[in-house]
């Protein structure tokens, strides 16, 4: 379900940074229904990969055969990132703020971390240079506290959070994320327990559709006949 | 490999062995745990598990770096060790943050200019992420220190004897990183003849103006890939999160492949299904006319 | 090229049409003094014959270059009677200046830093070239402001309908250029298949997501060049020197090579010998393989 | 001569940024006779060229078949030039004053010229970061003025001034350019007619020896055999 909402996000035509894993699913899955011209870009250097098989990491080599163009990474982040040609990026991370703050960083102190996560990578960037931040992350109290224990991506430009229940959507009022959508059979109580602050609720609540048996049998038994990504 | 690895990286150096997933050479990384370098300052954007070994084997002091986990699997085990013991010194940037750095080192600037970080943690927990001020806008825009590697390895494809090196598939930094450097040790799958460059000079990514040592080394990149030769070896990455979960299970798998190796020839002779499983297909691109 | 030119090229654009000795787009600048742009401010490392043409047409208010002459031959004489006769405002850097300007348009950055001009009048002759002080050393280094062109037009052996661009042979600033541009054209020797792009990536500089218009034009280029189409035209060089020494020749040529064709088509018809006597020789380069 | 001058200047191995016309023709020269190892390195982004045919331009075709690396301009001001890979760049210019100064821009004032050179090109960053400069140009008092009229590529880095007549080094406790050598059957005074400024002497003079039949017939039948450069 969070790799079909993502999908369904993404316009045709649309220039998108994407990471590994359930963006990847989603890309996909919107090529090859409503979006066929979308242009995937990933921070190894890859522009217009179209892969024969699913990528296990952002540099495989997969995303390189075929591709419409490789360059090197000063060019990616330079000519493409900082020079505001990604309209969307996709991010995911260890903590969800009420922001839409992200942090891939460390839990606890910086200095003396409880857990010492990977780091940046591009997020920072991707975070304050795409147009429309897509997070993607599964909902949880711990994954989604008031506040991060350390700012690795910027929330102002989230536009939405896609999570295993429901969307959250960053209110430009307030500047905090809030519900905007529920999936088939899920209550707003769910996705608020899920959550480590008072979220509010959109006036008025979008209920999401279920998949399609098209995006289905695409995710299922095309775009990851192994399961690698589709653990839900 | 044991002769550019004698001369060229000495204890104590800043080294660098770039690849963004593709050609990140092993077997140079494997050759300085054989040699007991101590005290290296080891920079790359995502260390990946070669410097997870490094680390494991007690080659480094301090680790460089903008994201440090197993591609596509999770944690660098023997990495958040480390740090969580705080037995290894870090410095962290982001991606951009450690491109930006290569390319003032290898442009012989003292420092980069980037749009980033504003509104992030990141220059909080590493004061070298400074600012300065645009002289047309008045704009505040961060910047990132240069990097001078001593030595940085690049694995490639191909090279001649002299050292002009060829590159393709996925570039990373494999260029900043050789001219930011001191000392580059390029480490290629074949050797060829100086034709075979000159027949497509726009391949040619490292000039031997700046290489100081050429060292031929089929399969030096597993389980790291060379686009063209051998896939990347997916089963390796995911195998590692095991084997680097105990130290004790990392420490055996280092005597067994790496201590108990002489060279990569060996290593490759000690799996000799390697070579099968992972030897790229054909998929091979008309040329060009270079004529006039 | 009629109509990329009618829609993109606007009076009172800064226009760049790039290329260093290669790859120059004389049809886009021959259609632009058809159309009778005005008020342009043109910028360019090298201006060439090109400029001078444009400059000789009228199109130019403003002329923005790092060496304005024949290369190989002497002085562009309409743009010397122009600076000379003070009609036409020069903005002035040297070549690492403009390709810097470039650079830093590209990346949308507002400035871009390098050590140059110490020591030299081109600050005094131009105050946009600044300095900052290094954050981390203290240094004073140069500085120049971003380039960010109105619209760019880059000629190229080759493109995809959708504007995928792959070049080979010398590279000049072209992919800066774009970039950096609001609306950039690629005119093109051939026009090919996706397919044909596809399997050679590396060798895509420019994509079709920063690209307005794709023109097929082949033989654009002359009397600049296209690596593996044709040779430069050294005679064409050479013999505008002579034309150009007259105002009342040059606009005789303008007459005859501009303004008494419709396209380039017609233009290589009034030459029918040009085409034998430039064909480029085959010196094809093998292929690599993109297989993993 | 002057060709030849400049030949004998260049070590075996070195690193050459190397222009059009003579200063091409020397390099050639160096690598067919005691520099076989010699690295062209043009301003176009051709990089250990061996040109099939005299170059015209050094943008020219045959620069780039046959070499061993073609980057882009960015890359051959920073990574090559700017880093300090190059040794020796070739420089010519309308005025070189007592300093060794170079003036290719303007004659007369800036706003108002009395003639409007080229400009600097590559000139000025050469000039500041070529670790060795030769200039070569032919004597006169008006191209050896004592202070340029506008300073485009300055002297600190010249290391020698190859003439028609003799050659004048810059000493490094003056600053100044001062005659070191002169070609066979050259007297000081005729050196000293070509300059605008009173030319000191080092205390011992260089007689230059004269071309070697091997030098002068690579240069005449095979370098360029046409006469494009070779014209005195």
């Amino acid at each position: 379900m969070m790799a079909v909402v993502a999908a369904r996000e993404l316009a045709d035509g649309e220039v998108v940074f994407v990471g590994i894993g359930l963006p990847n699913l989603a890309c996909n899955l919107a090529r090859r229904t409503h979006a066929p011209n979308l242009v995937l870009i990933y921070e190894s250097g890859a522009v217009g990969a179209t892969p024969s098989r699913l990528p296990v990491s952002i540099g495989d080599p997969a995303l390189v055969t075929g591709s419409l163009m490789v360059c090197g990474m000063a060019d990616v982040f330079q000519l493409f990132l900082q020079n505001g040609r990604i309209e969307v990026g996709f991010l995911g991370g260890a903590q969800v703020d009420r922001h839409g703050n992200i942090n891939t960083t460390v839990i606890g102190p910086y200095a003396r971390p409880k857990v010492r996560l990977p780091g940046s990578g591009g997020a920072a960037e991707i975070a304050i240079h795409a147009h429309r931040i897509l997070i993607v992350s599964k909902l949880s109290p711990r994954a989604f506290p008031e506040r991060v224990d350390f700012l690795t991506s910027p929330g102002q430009r989230v536009a939405k959070v896609i999570t295993d229940k429901g969307v959250l959507e960053r209110d430009e009022a307030s500047g905090d994320l809030v519900l905007a959508g529920l999936y088939p059979g899920i209550d707003a109580t769910e996705v608020r327990a899920g959550v480590g602050w008072k979220l509010e609720s959109r006036a008025r609540l979008n209920q999401l559709d279920p998949p399609t048996t098209t995006e289905l049998h695409l995710l299922r038994e095309v775009l990851d006949p192994q399961r690698l990504y589709l653990k839900s | 490999m044991q002769d550019a690895v004698a001369r060229y990286v000495r204890d104590g150096d800043v080294v660098v062995i770039e690849g963004f997933t593709h050609l990140i050479s092993f077997a140079a990384g494997h050759e300085i745990i054989r040699q007991h370098r101590r005290d290296l300052t080891l920079c790359r954007l995502t260390p990946d598990l070669i410097y997870d070994q490094m680390i494991a084997a007690g080659c480094a002091k301090k680790l460089v770096f903008s994201w440090a986990g197993n591609p596509g699997v999770g944690s660098l085990h023997a990495f958040r060790r480390a740090v969580e013991g705080q037995t290894l010194e870090i410095e962290e940037y982001s991606h951009f943050g450690m491109v930006a750095r290569f390319s003032a080192g290898a442009a012989r600037l003292p420092f980069w200019t980037l749009r980033d970080y504003a509104g992030t943690d990141l220059p909080r927990a590493n004061p070298r992420i400074k600012s300065v001020t645009c002289p047309y806008t008045g704009e505040e825009l961060a910047t990132v220190p240069a990097l001078n590697p001593d030595v940085t390895i690049v694995h490639a494809q191909r090279a001649d004897a002299q050292g002009n090196t060829q590159i393709w598939g996925l570039l990373g930094v494999q260029k900043e990183a050789a001219f930011a450097s001191q000392r580059v040790i390029v480490v290629v799958e074949e050797l060829v003849d100086e034709r075979v460059v000159r027949s497509d000079p726009n391949r040619t990514l490292i000039p031997a103006t700046i290489v100081s040592a050429v060292v031929v080394e089929p399969w030096g990149a597993h389980p790291s890939y060379a686009q063209g030769y051998y896939d990347r070896d997916n089963e390796f990455y995911i195998g590692w999160d095991t084997i680097s979960r105990e130290s004790a299970v990392l420490s055996d798998y280092l005597d067994e492949f790496v201590y108990g190796v002489r060279d990569r020839a060996e290593y490759m002779q000690k799996q000799p299904r390697l070579a099968e499983r992972l030897k790229a297909g054909e998929q091979r691109c008309a040329g060009v006319n270079y004529g006039f």
